[in-house]
């Protein structure tokens, strides 16, 4: 069961919006106060990734309810310029060093579940999941 | 540094824009500001000696037990303050790590030195990854006139960089046995007591080694423990397994390797691989060989360069980008 | 984990005891508590998270700034959350790759196999300690019975990994030239060939390689760039240097390199070593050769593995614990 | 120009006495409240080196004077085991880790000057400065 609302991200005021669709949902499926933060941080993350690198993009938020389990699903989807070195990217970036992907890593530390997909010229795909405990 | 001296008045700004609107926005401006913060290094106890200061400037009436309840956070934070030195010490000794080993990795190039012959009538491609930056697979091609092209494939049992020392000494050891090249069963068997002689003995090597004959298109060969390659008959358009039994380099160093044969007729590929092909973990186990079979069955009509390439690509992303070993795999198609 | 579950009552206590006491003991009880979160993996985040539920419990009616101030504090340290993930992660990398050096560093001593000769009359200390985990410097003694024993020391310029897989690369060179051996100047030429065709334009090596005659003690020796020896004289009580010109190897292939003697009498010493024992910075600067002659002089009638021992564990001290580039130290001494 | 006080470290609540001594030089010397937590802190580390692994030793405080910059320096000094290998502890430890000399770098990251002695069998003497700036 999945119900998902989207932001267009186009510029840095989307970002907020995407951030407060993302607390908003967290908040309502019972997410603490702790993790309301990590969503809203990894959607900021993922929200600037497209801002920045591919100009314009969508970002939505899925409700999940599987087997019981209630969880919370980001994607993150855009048609700029791809990544062309995936595992370079997945490795390579510290949080604190800006660029390209520098938050990649560090949003799937945070998530339960990531899975991004990407090839150049077509755009990329990113969904991370986190399961209410 | 311009944001450290602009830091008090920023983080002031801040925080007084979230009291008054409680706005998703202003989180936004904490968010943008701890960013700044991380990138100039600035130590968590600081964020909240910031935090203190900010606060006994826009409350200074607040009761006493809440500056010190900043006290106990600021102790706190302080040996944060140690994890978050050691964070930054870590990325400067990991950036210098990677340059090292690219460095590394170029020599380990030079000195294994591989490349793939152009022939006529036989298209070949190769590729190799290794998971980590060095590569404890290896491939070799020696093309000896019209006579004959030689292929080998090995992979040192462990990746990384003891596996990619081990991998230099077998290259040399190649090197320096020029008078049996073209025979697969001597060139193992001399290849084994080499191994047996200088390696470690948990380190262990698997080789195939191939020799292609020109002339009438028969392939020759022998494995020391090798993932067993394909051979694909275009009439049948089938994949048969290139089985051929034989004992690891370096555990016995009186073993004998036994010679196969192979007919090649146009249209046919050799396809050698490590065990890195398949051994490739998904989210659903380990792939099959049927699996890759399939893979390869998708591309059959592309030149092998273009093959091998797009495997690889496929069964990277299978495994989310986090190769588990070195990656190898060689096409060798008679085209006329 | 017992800790998390009664995290939020412990630090209650701590904050509630420090807001009665305001005693150094209960900061070094919140010190400890970070100590406690620290191995326990807390993030920054949670602490904040802590310290709001506490004050919540402790002083519910304090103004709702101060409540959004803990806001805004949680939202910055989020983003150091990320921070300390990374670091948790890059511990993890760090460990594995020390793992893997460790192995990788035991590899190479078992395929360079360097042992130092037991020999009536000659007695010999040699000492090589990477700055990094691998070694860039190699030794190699060969013990040709009653005729001869050879030295080689050499050094490729860079260190760590690029410069291990290098010098594995000689070995197997040194190993494959038994009928030259004896003639350093031969022994330097024909390895000068190998090195400039096989290894990167970027990489050098110096080597000095000498030949010490057991019948009349004279000792033979060539030098590719490496850094210059010592000679003790017994007689004199003096340290010459052992001056050799001659190109680092793989710079040009034609080079050729000169053979020089040296007579050497009982109770004298040659000396030989990387330029990582002189260009050892200190506080003050590099060290000076003379500097070096007086810390031997200080240990000149121990045997010399202990000489060498004791001026490694001097100048690593004098460097505060931290090599820049990789140390060896080789005394011979003429007993009888 | 020095004027040294010392605490003899032989238990847990000496590591208290050597941080208020450590906390209030500090605070005397002019030290801002953060400098004074790190300070404490680096205080903390040697001292508990020398409770938990030479048993006893003392944890001195100089106050500095020298060419108009005014200083603080803890001397840690015990004639305990001693490390085996300096260059080993120095690199390896983990502030998260516990264990022996888990806080050496950490400490000499914190403070502006580190320097150790240590001989097997003989004991450890570490000093580490921090100027006011
Ligand atoms: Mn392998
Ligand atoms: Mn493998
Ligand atoms: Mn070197
Ligand atoms: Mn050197």
């Amino acid at each position: 069961m999945e119900i998902q609302s989207c932001v267009t991200i186009l510029n840095e005021w989307d970002i907020v919006a995407a951030r407060q669709l993302g607390r908003n949902v967290a908040k309502e499926l019972g997410f603490g106060t702790v993790d309301q933060a990590r969503i809203t941080t990894a959607i900021s993350e993922l929200a600037r990734n497209i801002y920045l690198y591919a100009g314009q993009g969508q970002l939505c938020i899925d409700r999940l309810n599987e087997q019981g389990k209630t969880g919370l699903r980001i994607i993150a989807i855009d048609e700029g310029p791809g990544i062309p070195d995936i595992r370079k990217v997945m490795e390579d970036g510290f949080s604190t060093s800006g660029g390209l992907g520098a938050g990649l890593p560090g949003v799937r530390r945070l998530m339960d579940d990531f899975n991004i997909d990407s090839n150049p010229g077509e755009g990329t795909d990113i969904r991370a999941t986190k399961w209410l405990r | 540094m311009d944001f450290r001296e602009k830091m008090d008045e920023k983080f002031i700004g801040v925080l007084t824009d979230f009291m008054q609107s409680q706005s998703e926005e202003s989180l936004y401006a904490a968010q943008q500001f701890s960013r700044l913060a991380l990138e100039h290094k600035i130590p968590p106890e600081e964020i909240v000696n910031l935090q203190k200061s900010a606060m006994q400037e826009l409350m200074p009436d607040l009761p006493p037990e809440v500056w010190h309840s900043f006290d106990i956070l600021l102790e706190v934070m302080t040996a944060y303050g140690f994890a978050f030195r050691e964070y930054q010490s870590l990325i400067d000794t990991q950036k210098e790590f990677k340059n090292e080993m690219e460095i590394a990795s170029s020599v380990q190039e030079t000195l294994l030195g591989t490349s793939v012959p152009t022939i006529d009538g036989l298209e070949i491609g190769a590729l190799s990854v290794p998971a980590k930056q060095m590569n404890g697979d290896y491939f070799h091609f020696v093309h000896d006139g019209d006579h004959s092209v030689n292929v080998a494939i090995a992979d040192v049992i462990g990746k990384g960089i003891p596996a990619a020392l081990c991998m230099s000494m077998i290259k040399y050891a190649m090197d320096s046995l020029p008078e049996y090249r073209k025979d697969p069963s001597a060139v193992l068997g001399s290849l084994n007591r080499v191994v047996e002689q200088n390696v470690d003995d948990s380190m262990f090597i698997t080789m195939f080694y191939g020799m292609y004959e020109l002339k009438n298109h028969m392939l020759h060969f022998s494995s020391a423990g090798h993932e067993p390659g394909f051979f694909y008959s275009k009439q049948l358009d089938e994949f048969l397994d290139l089985e051929a039994r034989g004992l690891l380099l370096g555990v016995d160093k009186d073993t004998t390797y036994k010679r196969y044969e192979q007919q090649v007729e146009i249209g046919d590929m050799i396809i050698l691989m490590s065990d890195g092909v398949t051994e490739c973990r998904t989210d659903e186990g380990f792939i099959e060989r049927e699996t890759l079979v399939s893979f390869i069955n998708n591309y059959i009509d592309l030149p092998p360069q273009e093959i091998v390439n797009k495997i690889f690509r496929d069964l990277e992303k299978l495994q989310h980008f986090q190769l588990r070993d070195d990656f190898t795999l060689i096409i060798m198609k008679r085209v006329k």
